[in-house]
């Protein structure tokens, strides 16, 4: 019996130490607003919260899918191209429907039609990195390379280089409008996120995909369904990062064709900075919040402070690593 | 002389060894004994480098010596045998046995033909025949051992530490490792010597020490010593060892049925298994024999369908004729295999106890859709308190566990399947004799649960203790079927030694 | 070589800086359409950006035997050496929109002055303002050097008038997201600004869109730069002040006939061809559609 | 003694087997310029063979780099930044020097004296990238990306966002001269291949970043110095894309501020497409130059074809992906 209350009370101070930790990339991202909140009044208020949340909004959505593909050792370099693509076609068929010459058909797209359209893509998109990934072992880089680069001239065969815009109030309410006091992009991006964290925690999909990252081999042996899953991971990314392509379409009422370039490195640094390892197997969803959080307060921070555009990336570059060095170096004491 | 004094190593969590003290004596073989987890690698590890953080100190030709890289335990003449494998698997033999003491020309490049002929020659020694430039990933885990071993001989050290260096190989390549014991013992070095073999240790060591959970106990000379109280040195308390009551019985109830087996070769043209046939019966315990390399762990794999494009042949599982595609098909089918590279195949090291236990049976621990916690918990708890898994929490990962426990971890996830066969690769491979002797009698409990369960192994006492039926392989040919009750060591062994010798 | 090649139409390249942006899109494919109606064969190469990318379509260009090249450089420094090897290999270069700084090695440059553009940009700028207020400017991609000679335009003529205060100068990359992401910010920090400028009509949209989210629109007033069809439609509804308009087809056009002439055997072509900019504000834009005038082209 | 025979045969069938695996990125690089001579009969000429030479040569050096930075498991995304800055100091200390306006003091600089600081400040973001690595245990993706971001700002900050030009028919050399019949990036290339091809294959050095990339753990136990090793690594990296960062700006006779933007993309390309393995451990110089000809061998042949510059993305992604496959097919059979 003693022994029994023993264990418990040994338990809960691990449990509570071990939530700590989970959050430490929480140290550098306090120190960052600590140091921004004295240089700047305009930091800590609430207005600008919402600003920061907003504008991170669309790197949470890719991130989180970016987290999936990373945690099973894999990378995906084709979201900014499958975003760029997936809100053109929204916009293009929200537009201007889709012709058929030949058939003398119209087909005309309500706004949710449109969504889905470009949902879609996106999800086609990571289906082909998936199957090529998986059927025909292509590295990850190489494939999801080629798609980013594929995507890209998809995206501008379909724009012809041009910016699809005018698309409307009621489709400019996913990306500006407010929803119970919070922005719709802050309540998209938080879904997913929630959703993420309780498929990686809560579901066997979620535990699977930690051990093919953590070990493919005993994972397959173990009966796991390895190709399913990493497609399956795959197509979420795609569909996460045709969400994000509607969001910036839908606030931006315009889509660009040029929208996307270099997201895939934000969103990795997201991954990286909040503590998921590239090589697999470990690594959390709520890590990725945080690294995306300090991304974007950084952006936000050095704008607020009107550094000069020259000095920014210097800045920017330091401050990411004293955060990721801060949070080594607390992972170790602990 | 080498001694040890109050040495004190703590991990997170975990004390590993507490004011240990012990001397190691030049010319004789100092065999270290201990349960799975009492410390002694760790203390290895501390001998040679490894590990520079620690209390306590040691003495090496009566000076102090503290070393803070293997780099410096090396250049002191300290050599050792890792109980892990530690080669790089995409480098070759020779690449490996050199690696950190290369040989170079007067060029300072690589001397290639140097590193080869002596990589030979080494080889040669220890009667491993393979190419030097064959690329370590391609070897089998106990010619991987060997090279090992060859990678501990090459320098010329006094010091030779040898963790476990027959965990993986059979008894053909230990007779040569005694051997070359020998004559170190002779060229006055001292050796120090690790094995849960306790048959091993009888036969080469002068001196034994005992550790248990972290502390020394006791040491002395092995001459005068018997089995049993060494094991309850070791253990603490007395243990009987188990074995099988020999009823002779003829299958009867069939359960699995192989016929006709043949596996290709992966990049040859020739077969690696060929024509095997066999079945084994409810409750059955079906030993399955062989000399390195003879197939069995190929014979296993092709089973559990991990190379459905190069096996031929039928499988039938309670008499209906299957075809396994992936490994995820043979274990619908009721097949579990627990591999003999658990580092490899078994184990997700990143992750802890509690979910390299459940990773198999997820789907018995949802509810509504989402994993239970406390069912997974209750699972985990149920299989540490059974298989006395030495763990400070199941939430530690399987990384940080000493090897026998991590053993017992693969066995766990395969045994929470509730498999209708279970196939064990080398079930015992690092296991402490307690540990052993516990996992043996899981297994015949389970074959009393109506579980058939083929064991390969390599160890013969161990084959004869608890089968019901012996199989023989030699170079991927069923050789011999021999039911125990008219087993020997000699008859297996004959049936073992291919005919090509 | 050359009467070997007449049997088939002689082939045009238009190397242009870049295809992410529609305004050197829009200026590409008036070009090679121009070429084609003259009869050409025409290609478009984009050099991303990137002179050295730049170099290869040069190199490419010369060696699979294009007999012009229409260019719209990336650089007016780096790209002289692309210019030169054109040269040297006798194959004539027609620069269009910008310059590169060499008199003796393009055929004929025919270009759109941003600096005076955005001289004009700054003086309506100042007349709209009354002399009076806080403005914000956005720049586009800070290695660029048409951004630098854009914002040195209108500084030549703003920073005159002390009571024009600009208080914040951040980049946004000439995109449009950025720029609401960029001004967005810079509204947390300065809620009380009264104009921007952007360096071009992207920027010009997206922080218009920022003004949006932040309840301002109307209030600050928005200056962009090209003539693209958002701004213009922009500045029709009241939304953006001003733009520059360029004239990328006219540009683009007189790059392809020059070719034409001088494949018929014109050598003397002006060195340089200014092409004024416009300056389109809600009272004139009625004259204006994307990049171009009303009348012109159809 | 016959059965050293049957050895010794064995042993040279398996090296000739071997050695032809090795090159098996070949027969995706022949079927390309076999399509490509048919589609063109500009594509196998003398004159567009060392175009093709001349163009990719910038980034066989800054593959080779990344490639012993991938054999150790890293990965240096900083290139495209480090050839900038290199490229700017270079050219700035040859047309204007340096001048210390307090000491009153100015510091000409000769084409040698003016390469070779551009080749120290590459061998130092190198050094430290490295030191970040190996010092705070910052993952390579996070330290190289953050000196990705100051490199950039240092650049823009000494270039003041301006090219620099002019810098003289001497120092074009470099960049467009010819020695022995050859050009001298591809000389400049070239021998930066031999020797890393000798460093790989025939120094303690190579055989030692391979090591760390197959098994870092097995290596510290082996008594190898992990973290000199890697640092000389990033080094390396830094100083060959300060090579790179040279010949552009020589061959441009001007340093352009934002020139190598996606460069560390093409690298990694080239490295991936020639086999050596994310991962680390696995893959050889050759195949990186392989891979990086057949990037190469394919933007000029897509030039040279009249393919609009949209679709050159789509075929691009696709030839690359299949590139690939057929790559992997032939290693699997064999
Ligand atoms: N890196 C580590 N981190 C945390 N705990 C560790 C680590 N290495 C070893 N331990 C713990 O230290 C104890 C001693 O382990 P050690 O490997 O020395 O045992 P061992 O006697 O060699 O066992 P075996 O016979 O199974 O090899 C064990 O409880 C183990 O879990
Ligand atoms: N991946 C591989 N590449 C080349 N040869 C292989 C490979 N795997 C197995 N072999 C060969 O196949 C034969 C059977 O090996 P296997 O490991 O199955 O034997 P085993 O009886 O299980 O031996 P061990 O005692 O090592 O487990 C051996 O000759 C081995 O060399
Ligand atoms: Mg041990
Ligand atoms: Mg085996």
């Amino acid at each position: 019996m003693e022994a029994i209350i023993k264990l418990n009370s040994q338990n809960s101070i691990k449990k509570y130490t071990r939530s700590l930790a989970r959050f430490q990339s929480l140290i550098a991202l306090f120190i960052l607003c600590f140091v921004l909140s004295i240089l700047s009044d305009k930091f800590l208020t609430i207005d600008n919260a919402w600003n920061v949340m907003r504008q991170i909004s669309v790197n949470i959505c890719i991130a989180t899918g970016m987290t999936l593909v990373v945690l099973t050792a894999g990378i995906d370099l084709s979201v900014g191209s499958v975003l760029a693509l997936s809100g053109a076609i929204t916009a293009g068929l929200l537009r201007n429907g889709l012709e058929f010459p030949s058939a003398n058909l119209y087909v005309g797209f309500t706004i949710l039609g449109a969504v889905l359209a470009g949902l879609l893509i996106g999800a086609l998109l990571g289906v082909f990195n998936g199957w090529t990934i998986t059927r025909f072992k292509v590295p990850p880089f190489v494939a999801t390379l080629a798609v980013l680069t594929i995507a890209r001239g998809l995206t501008m065969l379909w724009t012809k280089g041009f910016p699809i815009s005018g698309l409307g109030e009621s489709f400019s309410f996913i990306g500006t409008g407010w929803f119970l006091g919070i922005p719709v992009p802050v309540w998209i991006s938080g879904i997913i996120v929630l959703m993420a964290v309780l498929l990686t925690r809560k579901t066997r999909f979620g535990r699977y995909i930690y051990a093919i990252g953590g070990n493919e081999n005993a994972s397959r042996l173990s009966g796991i369904n390895i190709d399913k899953i990493k497609i399956a991971v795959y197509t979420i990314a795609g569909g996460l990062a045709a969400i994000g392509g509607i969001i910036v379409t839908s606030r931006l009422d315009s889509a660009q064709p040029n929208a996307g370039i270099t997201y895939e490195l934000d969103a990795i640094a997201a991954v990286v900075i909040g503590g998921t390892s590239l090589s697999g197997g470990k690594g959390s969803i709520m890590g990725t919040v945080l690294g995306a959080i300090i991304i974007g307060v950084l952006n936000n921070g050095l704008v607020l402070l009107n550094v000069s555009p020259f000095w920014q990336q210097v800045v920017k570059g330091f401050v990411i690593l004293l955060a990721v060095i801060i949070d080594k170096a607390n992972s170790k004491n602990q | 002389m080498l001694a040890v004094e109050n040495i004190t190593k703590r991990f997170p969590g975990v004390i590993a060894l507490n004011n240990v003290s012990m001397e190691l004596y030049p010319g004789k073989v100092n065999a270290i004994l201990g349960e799975n987890g009492a410390g002694k690698s760790t203390l290895m590890k501390i001998l040679s480098g490894v590990y520079p953080d620690y209390e306590g100190r040691i003495l090496y030709k009566d000076e102090p010596v503290y070393f803070t890289s293997v780099r410096e335990a090396q250049a002191c003449g300290i050599a050792i045998i890792h109980q892990e494998l530690n080669l790089i698997p995409y480098l070759n033999i020779r690449e490996n046995i050199f690696l950190g003491r290369e040989i170079l020309n007067k060029w300072g490049l690589l001397d290639k033909e140097a590193m080869r002929n002596r990589t030979k020659a080494l080889l040669k020694r220890l009667k491993l025949d393979l190419d030097p430039d064959t690329p370590v990933s391609q070897l089998k885990i106990g010619q991987q051992q060997v090279v090992e071993i060859a990678k501990a001989l090459l320098i010329d050290a006094d010091v030779i530490i040898m963790d476990e260096p027959t965990s993986a190989i059979s008894d053909h390549e230990v007779d040569v490792l005694f051997g070359i014991i020998e004559n170190l013992r002779k060229e006055n070095k001292i050796i120090v010597y690790i094995s849960h073999k306790l048959d091993e240790l009888f036969r080469i060591a002068d001196r034994f020490v005992v550790l248990r959970d972290g502390c020394s106990i006791e040491s002395g000379d092995m001459k005068g010593m018997d089995q049993d109280s060494l094991i309850q040195k070791m253990v603490g308390r007395h243990i009987s060892i188990i074995r099988k009551q020999k009823e002779d019985q003829s299958v009867k109830d069939e359960l699995l049925r192989i016929e006709n087996l043949s596996l290709r070769h992966s990049d040859k043209a020739e077969n690696v298994l060929k024509d095997i046939s066999f079945s084994l019966g409810r409750g059955e315990i079906l030993g399955l024999f062989g000399l390195m390399g003879a197939g069995r762990t190929e014979l296993m794999e092709a089973l559990f369908g991990l190379h459905p494009k190069r096996t031929v042949g039928s499988i039938y599982v309670d008499g209906k004729h299957m075809h396994f595609s992936s490994p995820a098909d043979a274990i619908k089918a009721g097949l579990a295999l627990v591999p003999e590279d658990r580092k490899k195949d078994g184990l997700v090291l990143g992750m802890d106890v509690r979910t390299n236990i459940c990773l198999t049976t997820l789907d018995d621990l949802e509810t509504g859709g989402l994993l239970n916690h406390d069912k997974e918990c209750d699972l985990a708890e149920k299989y540490i308190g059974e298989l006395r898994i030495k763990t400070p929490s199941d939430k530690q990962a399987v990384n940080n566990l000493s090897g026998g426990n991590q053993q017992k971890i693969v066995l766990a996830k395969w045994l929470a399947k509730k498999p209708k066969v279970l196939m064990l690769d080398e079930p015992t491979r690092g296991i402490d004799i307690n540990a052993k002797n516990e996992i043996y009698n899981i297994i015949l409990q389970l074959a009393d649960a109506g579980i058939g369960i083929i064991v390969v192994s390599s160890e013969l006492p161990e084959i004869l203790a608890i089968s019901d039926r012996i199989l023989v392989l030699s170079e991927g040919r069923l050789t011999a079927e021999i039911p125990v009750s008219s087993a020997s060591e000699n008859v297996i062994l004959k049936a073992a030694i291919p005919k090509t010798i | 070589k050359n009467k070997a090649a007449s049997d088939q139409p002689r082939k045009i390249a238009v190397v242009v800086s870049t295809l992410n942006n529609p305004w050197f899109v829009f200026l590409a494919q008036k070009a090679s359409a121009k070429a084609k109606e003259l009869g050409y064969e025409a290609k478009i190469f984009d050099s991303q950006n990137n002179t050295a990318l730049e170099t290869e379509h040069f190199e490419n260009a010369i060696a699979s035997g294009y007999s012009a090249i229409l260019f719209n450089p990336t650089d007016a420094e780096g790209s002289v050496a692309n210019v030169m090897r054109a040269k040297a290999a006798k194959v004539p270069v027609f620069c269009m929109d910008r310059e590169v700084n060499t008199t003796d090695g393009a055929t004929s440059q025919i270009l759109s002055d941003s600096y005076s553009g955005c001289v004009a940009i700054g003086r309506y700028f100042v007349e709209k303002l009354n002399k009076q207020g806080k403005y914000v400017e956005l720049l586009g991609l800070v290695s660029d050097n048409n951004t630098w000679n854009r914002s040195k335009g209108f500084h030549s003529l703003v920073d005159n008038y002390p009571g024009l205060k600009m208080v914040a100068q951040q980049s946004a990359d000439f995109d449009r997201n950025k720029a609401m992401e960029v001004l967005e910010s810079i509204l947390q920090a300065n809620p009380d600004i009264d104009a921007v400028f952007c360096g071009n009509d992207a920027m010009a949209m997206g922080a218009y869109q920022a003004l949006v989210a932040a309840g301002k629109a109307g209030h600050v007033k928005v200056f962009g730069f090209d003539g693209a069809e958002d701004a213009v439609d922009a500045i029709k509804n009241g939304k953006v002040e001003a733009t520059a308009m360029q004239f990328p087809q006219v540009m683009a056009e007189t790059a392809a006939q020059y070719a034409d002439e001088y494949f018929k055997g014109k050598r003397e072509f002006p060195k340089k061809m200014p092409v004024a900019v416009e300056l389109v504000t809600q009272n004139n834009v009625g004259d204006y559609i994307a990049y171009g005038k009303k009348d012109e082209g159809k």
